[in-house]
């Protein structure tokens, strides 16, 4: 017992790579027995991470269960985990959304099938390895592992255009975080400069290296990408569609579930606590664009005629919220955005889960080949009504309280624009039910337009059992989401307090003038070395280098 | 007092350019490889020059005697690599029945295409079609 | 110091060359003696002789740091380290290579003894600190690998390959003799040490400079910099492909660790302030990477044949090695870790190429059409899984995404380029990585994600040992990328390079 | 025990429950017989919460302590939302009948526990409160799920559990012939706790719960006959507008929430008070968050001033040192002209950073009446006023019960509940007061305008709704929210009465719903003519039926009201006037109405016939309701319904308004009004109609008629203005922006450009050995080149 909680996360997160393995060795006919193995590994998986909602203090918050351990001691690089609040909800929601993902192919998928199963286990190690990684090469390491399976995913198992959007989605990825290795280097080095002098990737000597406000501004640039482009941000977004549309089910829920909180996840844990200055700094652009999101993605979902990129789409406007909430710097809105995180990971997933089954029964995607669906199929037409209420964050919903939680958080707080965030991004709460309702009636409502949709089937129990875990996930954070709240609470404080103007004024070095702006700070070449890092670099050569002997 | 250094090292780049030219402009591999030895031969010229007038003040006579020696070598390398280029040339020739560098192009990029690429194809189905 | 002094303990520090050279001649004597039937035991032997090489070069690698026969050569770590990545290339090649030249009917004992001699002649280069010594060592492991490109004969590619390469090779070899002799010139003598005594004093330096910038255009020649990479695309792709890995991984190897020794050893010291501007070498090398990096990415793009393709990327990687290299120039610390990052990008790269051109090698039939293209490589996934997914990893490796070797060899690199605040290159090269994923990411997906054609050639067999070989190098890259603790005690001394 | 009531009324209560579950387990055999004695059960409970509450000695009974009020308090929302709940899942088991059964005996027993809550009221009590659990919190913001009674609510419990079991009970025959009436009782006892949530919550983010969740229930039963494309869009459109309005609500929250930092309604009347306790209402806003952005700005702007003028020094000591040209008198001379024009930036930005620093946050007054204008907006959404009531005559398009529990007789009026609960923070703006009846009273006009050319029986009583709705808006825009309130209540009997009544017409006409082809009704359903002919003059605002008191009580209170008088001393009567000549209106359109429909001879073809007992009961009911509620205005000049309201609602101004001095003419002004609408409405219809073409509102005024029964062309206003710009927007957004600059452009773009260089640049490797041969010469010498010279 003791090893268990002393190795908590170690073991969640290798529990479905062990699957993964395991399922290696079978014979790849046997797929009723694979995908069986399969499930029970994640069933084991979200058991095993339950603990950890009740273990942690809530009180003393922080990073806890941390494990650590040298990796390569020689560059500073160290096998360390923890969590703290919100890293458990985004790990038990990754749990949870396992075996639902697992089960969901089931019906849909019958090539390749244990390859699939594989891909899923070693993306779910990587996604909660991203999650509880406190040094940031484990980070980065499980970060980029996290495409390759996807990437499998959707390029076998997606639609026409799978390969396209395959390589679009891991370009797009990678090209941002290989900007972010390059920033992490960067941060190693500065890492110097502490008591210890030895460099280190660890996550806490990170957080303690003083910087320049050009460095920090260059490197939140550096981390920010990547995350945006993970988020996605407006405009880095338009990888996201076409990955949803051509992924299968199962890849678009984790994509929607998991994946895009990445980004997400990212600013918390990263781009805002390492930098809280340039946090500030360009807090108004990244909210700006958040805002931009919400309207733009809604508009965008409205245009849709295409099941699947209309739910992407709104995926764009509700991370758009997630990023509002994180960028106003406040207590109530950053616990709205992480709320959010959870809230679009259930309902999101379940609409592509939704989505999923209704492609398998027409194979169209298309909203006008639908219609007057929910005479056919009502169980499955009420299911898709919960969920759309959810997505539009109806009250007694979860989207509701993150919305609320959010939008209030950003309209009272002290950031420059928070009222004219608050009250642009509430329009995203009208648009959200304009586009979504609007795919409801033209799937679901009005007389059946085709033939076909006379013979689909409902639900079966099978797709009934996947969908009752989101639905009451829907309905309990909307009645009592307090549990959840608790949890992440000290810790989006400790990070709201790290990025207020109060903790960055005073221990930042005095600002340049001309420099408050925030594009100036980034206007110095980094194309060749500085004057004066030259001479620096020069006299160092000289200096270190024994003359010769000769 | 006056030493002929200066003469004997640009009589030797002027070897080394022409041996370069010509492994640029000749097309007939053979020729091509005498250019080599021309190059080669100029460096074992600086070699020998800088040997008998060293610019280096005091330079004792066994590293004078290093360039010397250097040339020995060279020559020895010159020799071995003329074998294996000629034994490459006839491999060549024997294959394509020519030694005009300028026809050996079976190894190149491709052909670039610069009309816009078709929509992919769809490659196959949607997995669930093949088994429904 | 007596010019010719030597003893048997100086003759013993270049065991591992004199080993492979005995091997080679072994190979070379048993072929007279043996006939057709039952060539296998050749490759064993090769392989043999090359893991004993490897063990003489593995005891080295404690080794302080000496030198041999008066200054011709240098018994260090960093040379330890480079000659036991050659063995493992060689050794690899050998054991792969069987396989292929069955395929071929091909099995001859020339082809391991020609590689055992190449592969002397790499380690010979990576020793030597003299410059006379270095262009010997240079001609033997060229003369060898010219020989190899051209060994199959029954194909009209080989010959073509073999003679660009001879002509091109020989070209940059009289460019670097010809700056070894000007730096005799001004030196006095050919010896590293003593060139850096004359780069220290400051006389002679325009002439100095131009041997510098001579010598430097011939091992960027053998490196396959840009814009010396001319040859690198139709040479790679024409050889043999065993050839192929071998030269690239073997080959590059040696190049730059001499690249490396002449750049630090000799020019070492004025590396930020040498030259007409002033810049001194750190800028054209850096300058070389950028080009290598971008342009050997940005090539690889519209590669049709997988093999052509593996020989832009190799180009591209020897850039990412040249931002170590041009790194190095700021001394110090900084060098100590560019260095590192070099050998560990070098045997990082070793042992995924081999294995990527030993897979292209598996796909190659004999009398199967001359251009290869890509198709055979579709659905390569449901046809032979394992041969997929190694491939997969070796193509992942190279594109630099963990947890593979490439990875955290990229990680060294960038890490090194950082410490002296070149974060243009470092990002230039994480810009052009970014290219690279693209062409990489395809052969994967016509690998997994494209169905197999209907009348897909069948593969030809596969011998054990190349099975094996393939199986070695993916668990290398793997381990490699998981755990490169474990080579902790081979890269860190092997920093240490005398400066 | 929960209630502490005498013995033997507790066993009459478990007795008449257990009877209720006999009756509907044996509802298998003999329904009809069945159906009657649920009737009677329910009838009997229903009676027994009257006799509760009128009677002072059980009044008395029923005192309870808190802790059971508490549980009272619960109880009222939660067992319609465990009906909902049971018949959403299990309904379709359950079958149709026994689903409205259950749904019906739980709003009974909601209704049971309102009464009690209600009884203690009148008892004395002034409020209760409860909180059942922390709903969530994070940071400063913290809600309990609480739920909130005064005497406001109390009356708004007895509107909604009363009238909503009523017209459940009239559901189990309308729809017994439907196979999903098990979903329409779950989304209906949705509705109801929904609506009560709405009503009891004791924070404004619960109260928004409750706010939604209407929302969505009528979504849902509009759109309860899904297949019908027009009846799902109706829905949507509904549930859309009712976002529009919700918006501003969120809005309208958030700036409370930012000024007083709570949202608990209690919590804000305490920073009311406090206001005024601290300086009034024209103070600017002391802490918070307004102060901040304001104080920020004044230091942005000084320290801004301070950097250009440490600049314009820094100029001139650089000049004055030389380092600006030295020695040129060009230099010197632009470098004091930069200096001076520095200066005169900084000295504007510091006249500004004065002015605003001089000039202070903004007022209370200001921001509060911002947010309550925002919660109007809100309000005009929900209770279908200009310029969102557009979507409440197509929300007719659902069952006709829920047309007449939803959309006439509670939910609408939640707009107006929502002013009257935050009646204390609107009585110091009689700005957004003065919006507030402004817009009601224009609502009333044109919706009434709207009513005469309508032909369909339901969307008559819409318009007639939102017209009486403006009315209610008067009434709290005026001030007067007990008079506003009144109208509510009395509104909602009379106009569920009608719209009851349209169902039976509809019902005993298989789905007719054209009054043109209707006449002569009055003889075959004698029930349903009677009770619809006391709503019709309830409505008109005849002596002495409840509508007269109640709609005459708002625009007497306009007349006259301060608050109004305040803005403009001509507002109040304008609005009399307008209001006036909507009751004209009224009187004209219902009776207009109420004569197609039911006077004259019959001019359709199916064969019509009356409603079964469960519909024409309730009927009867609300009837009586209708003129029975007319007792609440008495005495008159100081009624018990404004005693009874007056602890639960504030008041304009420092005096309490009084009715001292009540002038006659106003009143026979609007009987006059009342009479002569009427009366034209008699000489057009009074002898029937002979064939549907020939009326003669429409064949003597051809134009008017085609404008009002056209709407005056709103929606397609709205249509060709607003949405269908949107939605090309959107579309074209997505084509050019996202599809063509961002995603062809900016990223495939960028893919594209590097392909290109590479297939520029590859046919340099064209085998040609020459040619690698002089690059790699060029290179060489390039790099001999630049390293030597």
């Amino acid at each position: 017992m003791d090893f268990f909680q002393a190795h908590l996360l170690s073991i969640i997160t290798f529990v479905p790579l062990a699957g993964a393995v395991l399922l290696a060795f079978l014979p790849k006919d046997e797929a009723g027995q694979i995908r069986v193995i399969a499930f029970i590994t994640s069933l084991v998986g979200f058991g095993v991470s339950l603990p950890l909602a009740w273990l942690y203090d809530r009180q003393a918050g922080g990073l806890q269960f941390q494990e650590h351990a040298p990796w390569i001691p020689s560059l500073g690089i160290s096998y360390h985990l923890g969590a703290d609040g919100i890293a458990i909800v985004l790990v038990l929601l990754t749990t949870f959304l396992a075996p639902i993902v697992i089960v969901s192919t089931w019906g849909s998928i019958h090539r390749r099938v244990k390859e699939l199963m594989i891909a899923i286990l070693i993306l779910q190690t990587a996604m909660i390895g991203a999650f509880v990684a406190l040094d940031l090469v484990l980070f980065y390491v499980f970060w980029e592992l996290m495409l390759v399976p996807m990437y499998l995913i959707i390029g076998i198992w997606g639609s026409e255009r799978r390969i396209y959007a395959a390589v679009k989605m891991f370009l797009f990825t990678a090209a941002g975080s290989l900007l972010m290795l390059v920033g992490i280097l960067y941060l190693y080095w500065q890492t110097k400069a502490l008591p210890g002098g030895a460099p280190s990737f660890d996550y806490g000597a990170m957080l303690q290296v003083p910087l320049t406000h050009p460095q920090e501004a260059w490197l939140f640039a550096a981390f920010a990408v990547a995350f945006a482009i993970k988020v996605p941000i407006w405009p880095l977004h338009t990888w996201l569609p076409d990955a949803h549309v051509q992924a299968p089910a199962a890849g678009s829920i984790i994509l929607a579930g998991v994946l895009l909180k990445m980004g997400t996840f990212g600013f918390v844990r990263y781009a805002m606590p390492l930098f809280p200055w340039a946090t500030h700094h360009f807090a108004p652009i990244v909210g700006w664009l958040g805002v931009i999101g919400i309207v733009y993605g809604s508009f965008m979902s409205m245009a849709q005629t295409d099941m699947k990129k209309l739910i992407a789409y709104s995926s764009v406007a509700h991370l758009g919220f997630v990023m509002v909430g994180l960028m106003a710097l406040s207590t109530i809105a950053a616990s709205g955005a992480v709320l959010q995180m959870v809230n679009h990971g259930i309902s999101t997933g379940a609409l592509f889960l939704l989505v999923g089954y209704m492609y398998d029964r027409r194979h169209t995607r298309e909203i006008s080949a639908y219609g007057g669906q929910a005479k056919a199929t009502p169980v499955l037409a009420a299911i898709f009504l919960v969920v759309t209420l959810s997505s539009i964050g109806l009250p007694g919903t979860n989207g509701f309280v993150g919305e609320f939680l959010i939008l209030l958080g950003t309209f009272s707080s002290h950031a420059t624009f928070g009222i004219a965030w608050g009250v642009v991004g509430a329009t995203g709460v009208i648009l959200g039910a304009v586009y979504m309702l609007t795919l409801y009636q033209k799937a679901y409502l009005g007389p059946m337009t085709h033939p076909e949709v006379k013979k689909t089937k409902d639900l079966s129990k099978r797709e009934i059992f996947t969908l009752v875990p989101l639905l009451l996930g829907i309905v309990f954070i909307g009645v009592y989401p307090q549990p959840v709240l608790n949890l992440i609470e000290k810790p989006v404080a400790d990070v709201v307090a790290r990025v207020s103007p109060q903790a960055v004024a005073p221990a930042a070095p005095a600002v340049r003038p001309g420099t408050e702006r925030p594009f100036r700070v980034l206007a110095p070449q980094i194309w060749r070395l500085s004057p004066q890092l030259r001479q620096e670099l020069l006299r160092r050569s000289h200096h270190r280098v024994p003359s010769p002997m000769h | 007092m006056p030493t002929l250094l200066t003469e004997y090292l640009i009589l030797a780049a002027i070897l080394f350019v022409i041996g370069g030219v010509g492994v640029v402009v000749r097309r007939n591999a053979i020729t091509v490889l005498m250019s080599i030895e021309l190059m080669l031969n100029a460096a074992n010229l600086t070699f020998v020059a800088f040997s008998r007038f060293p610019l280096v003040a005091g330079m004792t006579v066994q590293h004078a005697m290093r360039g010397q020696a250097a040339a020995f070598f060279v020559i020895a390398t010159a020799a071995a690599e003329a074998a294996v280029g000629l034994a490459i040339l006839i491999a060549v020739f024997r294959r394509r029945e020519t030694t005009h560098v300028d026809e050996l192009t079976l190894l190149r990029d491709p052909e670039p295409v610069f009309e816009r690429e078709p929509e992919p194809v769809p490659v196959a189905v949607h997995a669930s079609l093949e088994t429904h | 110091m007596p010019v010719g002094t030597y003893n048997w303990q100086d003759m013993a520090a270049l065991a591992p060359a004199i080993i492979l050279v005995v091997g080679g001649c072994t190979l070379l004597l048993t072929e007279v003696a043996l006939k057709s039937a039952g060539r296998g035991y050749q490759a064993g032997l090769s392989v043999f002789f090359a893991v004993i090489a490897g063990l003489a070069a593995f005891s080295q690698l404690a080794s302080p740091g000496r030198s041999l026969f008066g200054g011709f050569a240098r018994l260090d770590a960093f040379g330890a380290a480079t000659a036991l990545i050659i063995c493992l290339a060689l050794a690899l090649t050998s054991l792969v290579g069987q396989s292929f030249l069955r395929e071929q009917a091909s099995e001859r004992g020339e082809f391991h003894a020609l590689a055992q001699f190449a592969a002397a002649g790499m380690i010979l280069l990576a020793d030597a600190t003299d410059l006379i010594m270095l262009f010997i060592a240079l001609e033997v492991m060229s003369l060898a690998t010219y020989a190899l490109t051209a060994y199959l004969r029954s194909s009209a590619r080989p010959a073509e390959a073999a003679l660009k390469y001879f002509v091109l090779g020989s070209f940059s070899s009289a460019v670097l003799l010809y700056g070894t002799a000007l730096a005799y010139g001004a030196a006095g003598s050919t010896k590293l040490a003593d060139i850096a005594a004359a780069v220290g004093s400051g006389a002679h330096t325009p002439l100095l400079i131009a041997a510098l910038a001579l010598v430097g255009a011939g091992f960027l020649f053998k490196v396959a910099a840009v814009p010396f990479h001319m040859w690198a695309p139709d040479v790679y792709q024409g050889a043999p492909t065993p050839v192929t890995g071998f030269m690239a991984a073997g080959v590059k190897t040696a190049a730059f660790a001499a690249l490396l020794r002449t750049l630090y050893e000799a020019f070492g010291q004025r590396a930020l302030a040498l030259g007409a501007h002033g810049h001194g070498w750190y800028v054209a090398v850096a300058w070389a990477a950028i080009l290598t990096m971008v342009f050997g990415n940005l090539l690889a793009i519209v590669q049709r044949s997988v093999k052509r393709m593996l020989a832009y990327s190799s180009i591209a990687h020897a850039g990412y090695v040249l931002v170590a290299v041009a790194v190095g120039a700021f001394g110090g610390e900084a060098r100590a870790a560019a260095t590192q990052a070099a050998i560990y990008y070098l045997l990082a790269y070793t042992v995924t190429v081999i294995g990527a051109f030993t897979v292209v090698a598996a796909l190659e039939k004999r009398g199967g059409p001359e251009i290869d293209d890509d198709t055979r490589y579709d659905g390569l996934a449901q046809r032979d899984p394992a041969l997929a997914f190694v491939m997969a990893v070796f193509m992942i490796s190279l594109a630099g995404i963990p947890p593979t070797a490439g990875f955290v060899a990229k990680l060294f690199v960038f890490r090194a380029a950082l410490d002296v605040g070149a974060v243009g290159l470092a990002v230039v090269g994480v810009l052009s990585a970014v290219a690279g994923l693209y062409y990489y990411l395809r052969v994967v997906v016509v690998m997994y994600m494209k169905p197999a054609p209907e009348s897909a050639p069948a593969a030809p067999r596969r011998m054990v040992s190349m099975s094996f070989g393939l199986a070695l190098a993916a668990i290398a890259v793997l381990a490699l990328g998981i755990a490169p603790h474990s080579l902790h005690q081979f890269a860190h001394p092997a920093a240490l390079l005398n400066p | 025990m929960l209630f502490n009531l005498p013995e033997w009324l507790h066993w009459v209560f478990l007795g008449l429950g257990l009877l209720t579950v006999f009756f509907w387990l044996f509802t298998e055999t003999g329904r009809g017989k069945e159906l009657r004695s649920f009737a009677l059960g329910l009838l009997t409970l229903v009676f027994a919460g009257f006799f509760v509450v009128t009677s002072p000695d059980a009044r008395s009974l029923v005192m309870l302590t808190p802790h059971e009020l508490g549980a009272m308090l619960v109880a009222i929302p939660l067992l319609p939302l465990i009906g909902a709940v049971f018949n959403g899942l299990l309904g379709k088991w359950v079958g149709n009948q026994r689903a409205g059964f259950i749904a019906t005996s739980l709003v009974v027993g909601s209704f049971v526990a309102s009464m009690a809550v209600l009884a203690n009221l009148l008892a004395g009590a002034t409020e209760f409160h409860v909180t059942t659990y922390q709903w969530f919190a994070a940071g400063t913001f913290d809600v309990h799920l609480g739920l909130y009674a005064d005497h406001l609510t109390g009356v708004m419990l007895f509107v909604v559990t009363g009238i909503s079991a009523v017209i459940h009970w009239y559901s189990i025959g309308y729809m017994e012939h439907d196979p999903h009436a098990w979903r329409y009782f779950a989304y209906l006892n949705l509705f109801v706790a929904a609506m009560l949530l709405l009503v009891l919550g004791d924070n404004l983010a619960t109260l928004f719960v409750g706010w939604e969740g209407v929302g969505l229930c009528s979504y849902l039963l509009i759109g309860f006959w899904f297949t019908d494309e027009a009846k799902a869009s109706a829905g949507k459109k509904a549930f859309i507008t009712n976002r529009v309005g919700d918006f501003g609500f969120l809005i309208g929250m958030f700036l409370l929430f930012s000024v007083f930092g709570t949202l608990k309604i209690s919590g804000l009347r305490t920073q009311a008070g406090a206001v005024a306790e601290r300086g009034g209402w024209q103070a600017p806003v002391a802490t918070g968050l307004f102060h901040d952005v304001w104080q920020r700005s004044v230091t942005k702007l000084k320290s801004e001033a301070a950097r250009l003028e440490n600049h314009a020094q820094l100029v001139e000591s650089q000049a004055a040192l030389g380092r600006i040209r030295p020695g040129s008198a060009v230099g010197a001379q632009h470098a004091s002209r930069q200096a001076a024009t520095l200066r005169a930036m900084a000295s504007r930005l510091e006249k500004r950073a004065t002015d605003k620093a001089a000039h202070g946050p903004p007022t209370y007054h200001f921001l509060i009446g911002l947010a309550v204008l925002f919660l109007f907006i809100g309000a005009t959404g929900k209770s279908a006023q200009i310029p969102l009531y557009i979507w409440l005559p197509d929300a007719m398009a659902g069952p006709t019960p829920v047309s007449a529990l939803i959309h006439a007789a509670t939910m609408v009026t939640a707009g107006v509940y929502m002013i009257a609960r935050l009646s204390f923070l609107y009585v110091h703006v009689p700005e957004v007061m003065a919006v507030v009846a402004i817009v009601g009273a224009l609502t009333a006009l044109f919706a009434a305008l709207m009513a005469f050319g309508q032909n369909d029986i339901k969307k008559v009583l819409a318009y007639s709704t939102v017209s009486q709705l403006g009315y209610m808006f008067v009434g709290v825009g005026a001030g007067a929210f007990a008079a506003g309130t009144y109208h509510l209540f009395t509104h909602a009997f009379f106009k569920g009465l009608l719209f009851l009544g349209s169902g039976a017409v509809i019902h005993g006409l298989a789905d007719n719903q054209d009054i043109r082809t209707m006449g002569g009704l009055r003889k075959h359903m004698p029930h349903t003519a009677w009770t619809f002919l006391i709503a019709t003059i309830a409505i008109t605002g005849v002596l002495p039926f409840s509508g007269f008191w109640s709609k005459d009580g708002i625009l007497h209170d306009a007349f006259e009201s301060p608050s109004l008088a305040a803005i403009a001393p001509w507002l109040g009567p304008l609005l009399y006037i307008i209001g006036t000549v909507a009751a004209f209106g009224t009187a004209f359109y219902m009776f207009r109405l109420y004569y197609l429909t039911f006077e004259g001879e019959y001019r359709g073809k199916v064969h019509p016939h009356e409603a079964p007992p469960t519909m024409t009961i309730p009927l009867w009911i609300l009837a009586i309701g209708s003129i029975a509620a007319a007792g609440l205005a008495f005495p008159l000049g100081d009624s018990f319904w404004e005693r009874f309201l007056a602890p639960a609602v504030a008041h304009y101004g420092p005096e309490m308004a009084t009715h001292a001095a009540l002038p006659v003419w106003p009143f026979a002004v609007a009987v006059a009004v009342a009479w002569s609408g009427f009366g034209l409405a008699w000489l057009m219809y009074g002898k029937g109609m002979p064939t549907p073409e020939s009326d003669p509102y429409f064949l003597k005024l051809p134009a008017f008629a085609k404008l009002t029964a056209n709407k005056f062309y709103v929606d397609e206003i709205y249509q060709t203005a607003i949405i269908k710009p949107l939605w090309r927007f959107a579309k074209w957004l997505h084509k050019w922006v996202d599809a063509f600059a961002i995603d062809r452009v900016f990223v495939n773009g960028a893919a594209q450009v590097t392909e290109f260089f590479a297939k520029v640049l590859s046919p340099a490797e064209n085998g040609d050995l020459s040619r690698y041969a002089a690059v790699t010469a060029l290179a060489v010498a390039g790099l001999l080149i630049w390293a030597v010279v």
